[in-house]
């Protein structure tokens, strides 16, 4: 990956700003209490939720990048494939084998989606397909509920979630955010060789960069359609199991996509590199702001800042940090 | 679109609406008894058991007296989802029901409540609010139709205090004490803010405030604000949904004492500390009702409905959840208004205007309880005109990992002080909206 | 062979730019208002109007103002929550501070305050586009949301933070808000204020104004070349867009509910006017009605189907039933016609015109 | 090939030189253009024909040289101010608004005519009525000046190719223009329907007495219809001249026939 140079200065600056800012609120405000050790806890701690957003917003980005569709119903797909894990295991299923069970349903689901909506909705306008991933996040949502029920249920991993306390125990990082950043980079790692070193990988990201291209050299669009979908199936099972396992599976889990959504526009809705430093940067930005400027206007403001962040980033480059250029020509 | 499926739409909207009309004239002398309640959406894990008790109590009475005084319950319950606008179009769909119209409504949410407070007036309908909705309706002169026994948020956190205070051996420790207040940040979550910014100012302890934007699914930088900086020596919190399990988690993340950490009741059901697994033991949380399933009524139920397969949780172990015992007592305040409405106005279906009649007068005694075996389950409520709340009382209990247990008994708040509070407020209100306060002599 | 235009000429460029061309339209117009004005109020129960009408219309106003922005000017938003609350919470303000204003001003004045913080939002569109801008307008969607949820002054320091209307009359006693203001007192009101501001918009956008947004919408830089101005265009488009959902937000909060909380205008209210536009049909005005319909009353039609034909299931069952057949008929709907339930209708005037006779 | 006079020259490009990163597009281009004149700019593809028109209402802005219209000299023209000084023209991939019908869209051109605001638009009533059927008789000369009265309510989008040009056309006259940038308008086209808009564009010079802006591939039609010619290859003037005085330029031979010198 190629990073451009004014991608490189805008990072930079928002390295310095997020260090600069908390500092000199902390030199001129009473209310916010700032010292470095606590500094770097309140951001390694946002960077490790960082990547947790970045495991949703990945999803987005593979199906974006392969087809242009902006997919509203990855949130349902995560709650989808977490709910179908604990209820297989519920059933008496051993987990491993109901995460295989559940690996095979989001690729026949990717199939379904495939034949029933996209085929017949293909050469339409983004914004259609966009709807139609809204009907889909309805019939998911309800289809998921029916067949596994309303209420909570919990998934115990076995993942522990104690404090543990670091650098000469003076910074605090929590276990289970320390295993779930881990687990996302190994899934991050492995969809970056699937796409460098698969043929079918370079064949997604041959259809990204040119549909005409892709079909002149003999790539069938609905099978792409359908391998990106089931990739996006799996990561959303891996965000399932690990936000499923943060907050217990249930209803809620669906909402998780709108934390993912300023760490898209942020990175990019075409750059998988995009959204893992767009997920550290939000992460990192929405604890520092919430802990270092909030107390001074109220509290509360993580939501709205991390849309901000991305819009303030948007202002530089309209793009995302590694979207693709649009270019217009007349 | 060809002609042909426009008329066959045609042909089955008529056949629909003449179903309705066949529908509406079935209820005949049974009295109906509409549920608002959210067995889906993303809080279904605390509605379903609260749909449950509820609708397990009004099957109680049916099948065991057959209704009331002779008149049968007819329930039917509307799902809300939790969500304000399906909530009004149920109040709506079930106010006319039945041959009196719905007796009294529950709507089970912040907003919907809100959304009602016009409506039940124009319909004489009352709003019966337990643990939730607006504080100030407990003055009953300016919220002729809206209830709110046993307990409201603004005693929730007085009683907390008071607990707290008697943990520390009395207020007068309470003086440099830190407490620190999580809440959902929204109308709900705010209501005892005011309160506690009172008794701190009146005890001197500090008091400061954590805001969590909806839904709560992330608390990184507001547990590290508490847990590492701020370290207060209690946390309460009014939080809602996932965001109670998400915050237990987070503050054994940091480390925080979960024993020093206490929540309102909406804080405190069952499904909210499954997903908290091992780090919820020793939270605790108020209750205005008992916990458990030792009780007389719960024994009923089992006998009556559960043995027989009526029941309406997945299994007769489901009813022991605190969720539950609320919906029981829901029903049971009710049945118990329906009781005194009919003494009034004799044994027949009863209208809303006729429940609000007997909610002013609601008197459910301690006898009465150990009648229908809920002693120790629910507490005794005396409501008149101008009071619509109670005593307002409630326990503290603490999760032993698998199940509640009460660790106090019936703590009152300071009800003066909270009574001057209720009338300021719900005068504000009746400023704004030109009512008139009626005249409760 | 009842439905045609044949026959009907036009003598002036007066009578060809008029709304409805075709005389059988016209007349169906004039029938669906007297339905609406007349036989809706007297034949409806109050359980029509004031739970399934009222709020139809009031988001179909929403729609139509969300309709300006993403359907005629072609910039996507996820704001119009945020601005419905800018709207009640202006509206509150205005009616508390001032008791003596009449309800319509009150409702217009909060629609210009919307207006403006429509116009600030709407800067960066300048620079962000598509899906981009988007999930950038959530930014004040969020913004807005938390603003009237921390700052007391926005509620008169209630301890809740919610607000309710004071009970405010159209003419001597005919109240439409507050407890003692009738169904239908409420519908007429609302529906005159929604055929209102749907003729204005007709009006504006088969103006110069209209024009150039769709020019925007369609190519920009087209646009810009043929003399169109970027940055008041789209501006225009945002507040006139904000300032209908302005409206449409303090009608919810006065007229429809009488108290609401800022989440009542929370996100998935932005989302829900976003999937009426686009299952009614971007850039159509009859498209906000038709979709705010397929939204509002669908759901509600669904879950008290399976009771209405007599079966008794769960309601949690109906629920998750109602989830999947809405969702299902978005999917249909699409495939069948992707561009909205509105241009259905035209297909089916179209059709209409030459029956009979096909060819 | 007619014999005109011509009048003062009302555009001036000065040693144009354009580049996007390393790519020159454009290098020291000079020429004028005189009133009433039928000026077409030619050359291979990609050499900067369309960037030249680009650079002249302002898409563009080069690095160096000076446009000067109509006695002002600008470093470099914004978008608007070409519009608002009367520069018009069409595009080689035709850049109709899409989901407009033909009405529309030639209405759209007048947009910078319409006085009325937009409060008075919306109740549509005394000016901006009269105002939109005035624009509107004038939009409806030139639907009948371009034959396409039949496609008057159609959406564009719709519209076979050629229709689609002449549409666009028709949006670009609308805006009753002094100066026309016509870019490639005959690209795709029959030889009936280049042979209607070569008269087009006859009859535009000479009833309007239109300046305009020529670029085209056919050089049977370039040659006919212009006054002077201006040669690009890959960013560099070849030649500047009447026609048969550029025809015999054996740089321009060489560029044409692909030699290398």
């Amino acid at each position: 990956m190629r990073i451009e140079q004014d991608v490189l200065k805008i990072l930079l600056a928002a390295l310095l700003l997020m260090a600069a800012i908390p500092w000199t609120a902390g030199k001129l405000s009473s209310d916010i209490f700032f010292e470095w050790p606590f500094f770097f806890e309140v951001a390694i701690g946002g960077l490790l939720a960082g990547v947790m957003y970045s495991l949703v917003a990945l999803g987005f980005v593979l199906i974006f990048k392969a087809s242009g569709v902006f997919n509203f119903s990855q949130g349902a797909m995560v709650l989808f494939s977490a709910l179908t894990l604990v209820g297989l295991n519920e059933l008496g299923v051993p987990i491993w084998l109901a995460i295989v069970f559940t690996l095979a349903i989001m690729v026949v689901l990717a199939v379904v989606i495939e034949r029933v909506v996209l085929r017949p909705l293909v050469n339409q306008e983004h914004i259609i397909l966009f709807m139609a991933t809204i009907g889909i996040t309805y019939f998911l949502d309800g289809f998921g509920q029916t067949l596994w029920g309303s209420e909570v249920k919990l998934l115990d991993l076995g993942i522990p979630n104690s404090p543990g306390l670091y650098f000469g125990g003076q910074i605090l990082i929590n276990d289970f955010d320390l295993v779930a950043a881990l687990i996302a980079g190994i899934l991050v790692i492995s969809l970056a060789f699937f796409f460098q070193y698969t043929r079918i990988g370079r064949a997604l990201r041959a259809v990204a960069d040119d549909h005409q291209a892709a079909l002149s050299i003999g790539i069938p669009l609905k099978h792409i359609w359908v391998i990106v979908w089931a990739v996006a199936g799996i990561v959303a099972l891996v965000a399932g199991i690990m936000w499923g396992s943060k907050l217990g599976v249930q209803f809620s889990l669906a909402l998780i996509a709108l934390k993912a959504l300023p760490v898209l526009i942020l990175g990019g809705f075409t750059s998988v590199p995009g959204a893992i430093i767009g997920g550290l940067i939000i992460g990192a930005g929405e604890k520092l702001a919430e802990v270092f400027i909030a107390p001074m206007i109220g509290g509360g403001i993580e939501d709205w800042f991390a849309y901000m962040l991305a819009l303030a980033f948007l202002v530089f480059r309209p793009q995302g940090l590694f979207g693709e250029k649009i270019i217009e020509r007349v | 679109m060809s002609i042909k499926r426009i008329k066959t739409s045609i042909i089955a909207a008529a056949v629909i609406s003449g179903l309705i009309g066949a529908s509406a004239a079935l209820a005949a002398d049974s009295q109906f008894v509409g549920s608002l309640v959210y067995r889906t959406g993303p809080y279904a894990p605390g509605g379903i058991p609260w749909a449950d008790g509820f609708a397990d109590y009004i099957e109680l009475l049916n099948a065991r007296d057959g209704g009331i005084n002779g008149v049968k319950l007819e329930l039917e319950e509307c799902d809300t989802a939790y969500n304000t606008d399906k909530g009004v179009e149920c109040y709506e769909r079930l106010k006319n029901k039945g041959s009196t119209g719905m007796p009294a409504v529950m709507p089970l949410s912040t907003g919907i409540t809100y959304a009602l407070l016009d409506r039940v007036v124009a319909d004489k309908i009352p709003l019966i609010t337990s643990g939730y909705g607006r504080a100030d309706a407990a003055d009953g002169r300016i919220f002729p139709y809206v209830f709110v026994p046993p307990a409201t948020y603004w005693g929730g956190a007085d009683i907390a205090i008071n607990y707290i205070a008697n943990q520390e051996g009395g207020y007068g420790n309470l003086k440099g004490k830190k407490i620190a207040l999580v809440y959902h940040d929204s109308a709900y979550g705010k209501e005892p803010i005011k309160t506690l910014q009172a008794l701190a100012s009146q005890y001197g302890f500090q008091f400061s405030e954590f805001p969590v934007p909806h839904p709560g699914l992330e608390q990184k930088a507001t547990w590290l604000k508490i847990g590492r900086q701020l370290r207060p020596d209690y946390v309460l919190m009014w939080g809602w949904g996932v965001m109670n399990a998400t915050a237990i988690k987070e503050a054994a993340a940091v480390g925080f004492p979960r024993e020093k950490f206490i929540g309102v009741w909406w804080s405190g059901n069952d499904a909210d500390m499954i997903p908290a697994g091992d780090a919820a033991k020793g939270y605790k949380s108020l209750q205005f009702n008992g916990v458990g399933s030792d009780f007389g009524v719960h024994k009923q139920i089992k006998s009556e409905l559960y043995e027989k397969g009526k029941g309406s949780a997945k299994s007769a172990e489901n009813t022991g959840e605190v969720a539950y015992n609320r919906g029981l007592q829901s029903a049971f305040i009710l049945t118990e208004a329906l009781r005194g409405a009919m003494a009034e106005y004799g044994n027949k279906p009863m209208t809303g205007e006729q429940v609000a009649w007997a909610m002013d007068r609601l008197d459910i005694s301690a006898d009465r309880l150990k009648e229908v075996g809920a002693d120790g389950l629910f507490d005794p409520i005396k409501l008149s005109c101008a009071d619509h709340l109670g005593k307002g009382r409630a326990k503290v209990t603490q999760w032993d990992g698998s199940k509640w247990v009460a660790i106090s008994d019936w703590i009152e708040p300071h009800a003066t002080m909270l009574r001057s509070m209720y009338e300021a407020s719900a005068a504000a209100y009746a400023k704004e909206k030109g009512i008139t306060p009626r005249d409760c002599k | 062979m009842l439905y045609r235009e044949a026959g009907e000429f036009k003598a002036t460029y007066q009578a060809d730019q008029a709304i409805l061309t075709i005389r059988q339209d016209r007349w169906f117009m004039l029938a669906l208002m007297v339905i609406a004005f007349l036989v809706i109020p007297l034949i409806s129960s109050e359980y029509w109007l004031g739970t399934i009408m009222l709020p139809f219309l009031i988001l179909a106003l929403a729609a139509l103002g969300l309709n300006v922005l993403t359907g005629y000017a072609g910039q996507l938003s996820l704001g119009t929550g945020g601005f419905m609350a800018t709207g009640a919470f202006a509206a509150y303000k205005l009616a508390t501070s001032f008791p003596d204003l009449h309800i319509f001003l009150v409702i217009l004045l909060a629609g210009g305050i919307t207006a403006v913080a429509g116009l600030l939002f709407g800067i960066p569109s300048l620079r962000i586009k598509g899906f981009y801008l988007a999930v950038a307008t959530l930014a004040s969607q969020f913004f807005l949301i938390w603003m009237f949820n921390k700052f007391g002054w926005f509620t008169n320091y209630s301890a809740s933070g919610v607000i309710s209307a004071p009970p405010m009359a159209v003419i001597g006693d005919s109240y439409v808000t507050g407890p003692y203001a009738t169904a239908e007192a409420k519908y007429l009101f609302v529906l005159s204020i929604v055929v209102l501001f749907a003729l204005m918009t007709k009006n504006l956008v088969r103006s110069n104004i209209g024009r150039e947004w769709m020019a925007v919408r369609d190519m920009d830089i087209a646009a810009e070349i043929i003399g169109i101005r970027m940055l008041p265009t789209k501006l225009k488009a945002f507040a006139y867009s904000s300032f209908l959902c302005g409206i449409a937000g303090a009608l919810w909060a006065f007229v429809y509910t009488g108290s609401v909380e800022p989440l009542a205008f929370d996100v998935n209210r932005s989302f829900q006017i976003l999937f009426m536009i686009i299952i009614g049909g971007l850039g159509s005005i009859m498209g906000a009605f038709l979709g705010a319909g397929f939204i509002v009353l669908l759901p509600i039609f669904l879950n008290n189907a399976p009771h209405w034909i007599g079966l008794n299931i769960h309601v949690d069952l109906i629920s998750h039933i109602e989830f999947m057949v809405f969702g299902a008929l978005i999917i249909f709907f699409l495939i069948v016609e992707p561009h909205g339930l509105a241009r259905l209708w035209q297909l089916l005037k179209e059709k209409l015109r030459l029956w009979p006779f096909p060819y | 090939m007619h014999e005109r006079k011509l009048g003062d020259v009302v555009l001036q490009a000065e040693g144009i030189s354009l580049s996007f990163g390393a790519m020159r597009v454009l290098n020291n281009v000079s020429f004028d253009v005189h009133q009433g004149e039928i000026r077409s700019i030619i050359g291979p593809n990609g050499a900067g024909k369309s960037s030249m028109l680009n650079v002249i209402n302002g898409v563009y802005h080069p690095q160096q040289g000076s446009i000067t219209y109509r006695g002002e000299t600008r470093q470099q023209m914004k978008v608007h101010q070409a519009a608002a000084q009367g520069i018009a023209r069409t595009f080689q991939n035709i850049a109709l608004f899409k989901g407009m019908s033909t009405l529309d869209n030639i209405m759209t051109g007048r947009n910078l005519k319409i006085k009325s605001n937009m409060l008075q638009q919306a109740v549509y009533w005394g000016k901006a009525q009269k105002e939109e059927i005035e624009h509107r008789r004038k939009v409806e000369e030139i639907i009948d000046f371009l034959e396409i009265q039949a496609i008057r309510k159609t959406p564009v989008g719709k519209l076979p190719y050629g229709m689609q040009k002449r549409v666009e056309l028709g949006r670009a006259l609308a805006a009753e223009p002094d100066l026309l940038l016509l870019d490639e308008p005959m690209a795709g086209m029959n030889v009936e329907e280049k042979e209607d808009m070569c008269r087009f564009v006859l009859d535009i010079n000479d009833e309007f007495g239109t300046t305009i802006i020529l670029i085209e591939h056919d050089m049977g039609v370039v040659m006919d219809l212009s006054d002077r010619v201006v040669v690009l290859d890959y960013g560099n003037q070849l030649a500047d001249g009447p026609p048969d005085v550029v025809r015999s330029n054996q740089a321009v031979i060489d560029a044409y026939l692909g030699v290398s010198n």
